[in-house]
């Protein structure tokens, strides 16, 4: 009986990380407009809904009632496929996401292992996507994608390691009571900054947007996709930019713990410090050029890698002397 | 759509359902960046701070795939109409063309050799917006003209 | 930068030539690059003139087989050196003995004056190429083939550049109608040819 | 992705390694080629071994046309070949046209084109601002740039009646006199502008992104530049100080006071420094003209019938984009015999190969940004 009072909560939990957060995420796209419109001194969607609030709905609407094309020579099932594997592991990863001291859908003591992990298959649905779409933007924009998300993927997990030694533990509500006294940013900003740049990598946003270049490669890796294929796409870009958004806040920021001295619930200071993080993406978009390929290499090989090198040298003797 | 497309007889929630579909669709308009000549250059004013297009959901999409109106905004030559054809036939359905300008409309003042007289020689036109080059409004009146085309139009019904 | 360039500038100043030229009112213009040719290539100028004796506006007749002889003799030689082959195009007069002109106007940045060499052929007569002179006539002269079906020897890509490919005629000449002769008449096409 | 089959000539070859290089077609219709430019890229991983471009996408046949209808009809034509600096073309024809002839142009029409002459360069150098930041991915700098451009473009319209295709002069002067709001307007565009300039430069000048996608990056010497017959912005990019605003002064530009900027390595960052400095004089040159324009009447008398005498010149001035000229071949009738447009940015791609081979394919995107090209007046 108790079996099933679990897997019953637990299908409700996930039911509504998966729909709420979607929805999140869908609306994501519209702040996103929005702030960049204003960025640019335009007003962004006005017309649909009230100041364009319906723009995301009726944008997945259209999108889900679109022609759906197989190119001729693709290779069709891989091309199916493709957009189901960089979706689902950005949903899977929210199983394990602490969005308040109470909810969330499981806590497992490798957590952060697990999201490193999972997170990483992603590309190679975007390598499926590039390779099965036979269409050279494509391929140039996959293998962009590959090397850029692999590299990216090594400072992102040694970025992590500081913050995990000071915390002693993977699991991530341990980390985020580890940091009831004082936010590991303030002990480790090396260590967040290149797990910041790692992670705008990661989710291939501007200055690092080289495998979907719009003026070099028409659309990257899904420049052949249409309708719902390339709306999953889309969603799991910004459900991304969502996951390793929460993943700083629980290693850097205290997570959903707030100072003491503002009586707010849990869930409002995690909704507070996503916004943050969200914006942050959001303005970067808006006012830096893009890198070009060899430079995004060498930015990550000759001046990160050390970096973080050091800073795990550094928390760990520090941690040593005076712990 | 395919299976359901004008399938069902005229009634309350059929004409409810398409109402719904026509009104994400002519809300969602995304047009491809289909510049060719003089016309294009007041298309981007379009799209830019005065005149901002974004207000209407309309954005800009590099690759035809996933657009789903064709703005074809300039001279249409003959060696560029083998091309219009190919990017209008790798639009998913349903799509919609404008024709921006004279010249896309009729040749403009190019009744010469090279020039196509009117891009709807060789693909379906919705709407024809005049001007030499159309000012960003007429563009938008254009983009408003065919919202209200997408509006009557009949997706589930017969 | 800017500094630099305030400075330079000031030097470079000045008011356009024209108290040279009030003095030598007698001399039709571009003799003395007329000397420059023939001392090298005696007679190699077969016309010298210049639209109401304008110094922009010199022009000399050369022969077909001369034209690559003198062009990098000009371009070459310190008294003229015309670095920039500003245009090269040609016209067609039908009524005359030799057709097709061929027209180089070359420009020298140091000396700030033009000159135009023109060489007069007959139709399916094919020119020399000058774009082992100046990089730029590449293109140029690929245009003139395209538009007025002259052919220039030794070129190094000679192919259509405006038209397509398979366009079949020439229609700047002076008997190829504004409209055209229909060479392209779009037809749509089958379900097969889209991949429907 | 798009492409007409049968023209490319470059065919794929094996090397000895028995990698295959990658054929990449850029265009017609692709987003950075800034109109129906195609660039057939032959690749070797991410690195440009050879270049083919394949143009004539908008050819409209100009030239024919103007053989056919009289001087003054082809004014609007000219409009369209560099429909981003629409006045500038008109310029070219109508003191083209008017060497035929010894017509006095009366001062105040001679300031006036050349004061809206510089607005066109403000114009064409801000849509050059725009596209080619978008194409580096500075995506705010383009709807900054729009903001001016709108500006520059509604003053053509006080003055003119139209926003982008103004025919703007006349033979033998303007159509009419502007109005007075023209340049009330256009003195408090003037003084604004520096100040706009600047919040470009804070963007990008010192930006370390954009300095590493633009120094050292399409590099051209300036011999290459003379012998490749490049003009405008890219030659003095490479250090040549040569405007035929100066070395051919017409209009009203022997009495203004201006510096000719020029760059010192030759690669894109001077190109982006020079073309920004041409901003900065332009509007100079523009605080000058509202200075000094002088009263009276703004056309000469002209006969009835435009017939000029028999005869050929070549008349050149300094478009935005480089030498843009006409050689027109008169009969003595009111249509000219042969008109030849010489375009800035026809001869100016022609470099393109020369610039590119050797790059990355990122860099191809940027380097074709900053020749700044408009296919208009390319194919004609």
């Amino acid at each position: 009986m108790d079996m099933a009072l679990e897997i019953a909560v637990a299908a409700i939990k996930i039911f509504i990380v998966v729909n709420v957060v979607q929805l999140v995420v869908a609306y994501t796209i519209y702040v996103e407009r929005k702030v960049i419109a204003h960025a640019q001194m335009r007003l962004g969607p006005m017309r649909v809904g009230w100041h364009g609030l319906l723009q995301p709905i009726a944008d997945g609407l259209k999108l889900f009632l679109k022609e759906d094309i197989i190119p001729d020579k693709s290779d069709r099932i891989v091309f199916v496929l493709a957009p189901v594997m960089v979706l689902v592991p950005a949903l899977v990863v929210y199983a394990v996401l602490p969005f308040s001291a109470t909810f969330y859908i499981t806590q497992i003591n490798i957590g952060l292992f697990f999201i490193l992990a999972i997170s990483s298959l992603g590309v190679f649905g975007i390598v499926m996507a590039g390779w099965a779409s036979n269409s050279k933007y494509s391929l140039l924009g996959a293998l962009r994608s590959a090397a850029q998300m692999l590299s990216y993927e090594i400072f992102l997990g040694f970025s992590v390691i500081g913050p995990l030694m000071l915390a002693g533990s993977m699991n991530l509500q341990e980390i985020v009571h580890a940091q009831s006294d004082v936010w590991f940013v303030f002990y480790q900003p090396i260590a967040f900054i290149v797990f910041f740049i790692a992670a705008m990598a990661e989710t291939n946003r501007a200055p690092f947007d080289l495998p979907e270049a719009e003026t070099e490669l028409v659309a990257g890796f899904h420049t052949e996709y249409s309708g719902m294929k390339f709306a999953f796409f889309f969603l799991a870009e910004y459900a991304n930019m969502f996951v390793v958004s929460t993943v700083g806040i629980v290693l850097f920021f205290g997570g959903w713990d707030g100072p003491d001295f503002i009586p707010l619930p849990g869930f409002v200071w995690y909704v507070l410090k996503l916004s943050v993080f969200m914006f942050v993406f959001i303005w970067l978009r808006a006012t830096l050029p893009r890198y070009r390929y060899d430079q995004l290499m060498r930015v990550g090989w000759k001046f990160m890698f050390p970096l973080v090198m050091i800073n795990i040298f550094l928390t760990g003797f520090l941690k040593y002397l005076f712990l | 759509m395919g299976l359901v497309e004008g399938k069902f007889s005229d009634n309350f929630i059929t004409s409810k359902v398409d109402s719904l579909v026509a009104w994400a669709r002519k809300s969602a308009l995304w047009p491809m960046t289909f510049g060719l000549a003089c016309c294009a250059i007041e298309m981007m004013a379009s799209g830019a701070a005065r005149y901002d297009f974004d207000r209407f959901g309309v954005i800009f999409r590099a690759t035809p795939r996933q657009s789903d109106v064709i703005i074809v905004a300039g001279t249409v030559t003959h060696k560029m109409g083998d091309a219009i054809r190919k990017v209008y036939d790798q639009m998913p359905e349903p799509r919609w063309v404008i024709a921006m300008g004279n010249c896309a409309t009729c040749g403009g003042p190019y009744a010469n050799y090279a020039v196509m007289q009117g891009v709807d020689e060789i693909i379906p036109v919705d709407v024809y917006v005049p001007g030499c080059p159309p000012r960003p409004e007429s563009l938008m009146w254009g983009v408003m003209q065919l919202q209200k085309k997408i509006e009557q139009e009949k997706y589930i019904r017969r | 930068m800017s500094d630099e360039a305030v400075e330079n500038s000031e030097q470079t100043d000045g008011a356009p030539e024209s108290e040279e030229s009030a003095e030598e009112v007698k001399t039709p213009p571009g003799e003395d690059l007329k000397e420059v040719v023939e001392s090298a290539f005696p007679g190699a100028v077969l016309e010298q003139s210049a639209y109401q004796d304008d110094e922009d506006e010199a022009t000399f007749v050369v022969g077909f087989d001369a034209i690559v002889a003198v062009a990098t003799h000009l371009r070459d030689h310190g008294d003229s050196h015309f670095e920039l082959l500003t245009d090269l195009t040609a016209t067609h007069y039908p009524e005359a003995e030799n057709p097709f002109e061929v027209l180089y106007h070359l420009y020298s940045i140091e000396h700030n004056r033009r000159l135009r060499l023109k060489v007069r052929i007959k139709d399916g007569q094919s020119m020399p190429t000058v774009s082992g002179i100046w990089s730029s006539a590449d293109w140029m002269e690929r245009e003139v083939y395209d538009l007025f079906g002259i052919e220039f020897e030794d070129h190094p890509d000679l192919r259509r550049i405006l038209l397509p490919d398979n366009w079949g005629s020439h229609p700047m000449r002076k008997d190829y109608p504004l409209e055209g002769r229909g060479e392209r008449i779009y037809t749509k096409p089958t379900r097969k040819e889209i991949g429907d | 992705m798009v492409g007409v089959a049968n023209v490319s000539r470059i065919e794929q070859q094996s090397t000895v390694h028995g990698t295959e290089e990658l054929v990449i077609n850029m265009g017609p219709q692709h987003p950075s080629t800034h109109g129906v430019l195609r660039v057939i890229l032959k690749l070797d991983g991410e690195t440009v071994n050879d270049l083919d471009c394949d143009i004539g996408y908008l050819h409209r046949g100009t030239e024919k046309i103007g053989e056919n209808i009289t001087y003054t009809m082809f004014i609007p034509y000219t409009d369209r070949l560099d429909y981003i600096a629409a006045p500038s073309n008109n310029l070219a024809w109508v003191t083209a046209v008017e060497k035929f002839f010894d017509w006095e142009i009366p001062m105040r029409a001679q300031y006036i084109r050349s004061m809206v002459g510089e607005l066109s360069r403000i114009a064409s150098h801000l849509l050059w601002l725009a596209t080619h930041a978008l194409d580096i991915g500075a995506m705010t700098v383009f709807l900054w740039c729009f903001r001016e451009r709108e500006m520059v473009l509604d003053l053509f319209e006080t003055a003119f009646g139209g926003r982008l295709t103004v025919n703007a002069f006349r033979l033998g002067g303007l159509h009419e006199d502007v109005p007075d709001k023209f340049l009330q307007l256009t003195q408090e565009f003037a003084d604004l502008f520096p100040s706009r300039i600047d919040d470009y430069e804070t963007l990008l000048t010192n930006n370390r992104i954009w300095l590493q996608r633009t120094r050292d990056v399409g590099i051209i010497s300036a011999e290459d530049a003379m012998d490749l017959g490049l003009t405008g912005p890219i030659i003095r990019g490479s250090g040549v100080r040569w405007d035929l605003r100066r070395a051919k002064p017409y209009a009203a530009y022997p009495y203004l006071d201006f510096v000719v900027p020029v760059g010192e390595n030759g690669d894109i960052y001077d190109r982006y420094l020079v073309r920004i400095e041409e901003l900065r004089q332009s509007t100079r040159i523009i605080q000058q003209c509202l200075e000094q324009l002088p009263g009276g009447p703004v056309t000469c008398k002209t006969p009835r019938t435009i017939k000029p005498p028999e005869g050929e010149i070549y008349h050149s001035i300094e478009n935005p984009k480089g030498e843009f000229g006409f050689y027109i071949v008169s009969d003595g009738t009111t249509t000219p015999y042969r008109v030849r447009i010489r375009p800035p940015s026809f001869i100016n791609l022609g470099g393109l190969k020369k610039l590119c081979v050797g790059q990355l394919v990122a860099d191809v995107v940027a380097i074709i940004g900053s020749i700044d090209i408009v296919l208009g007046e390319c194919d004609r």
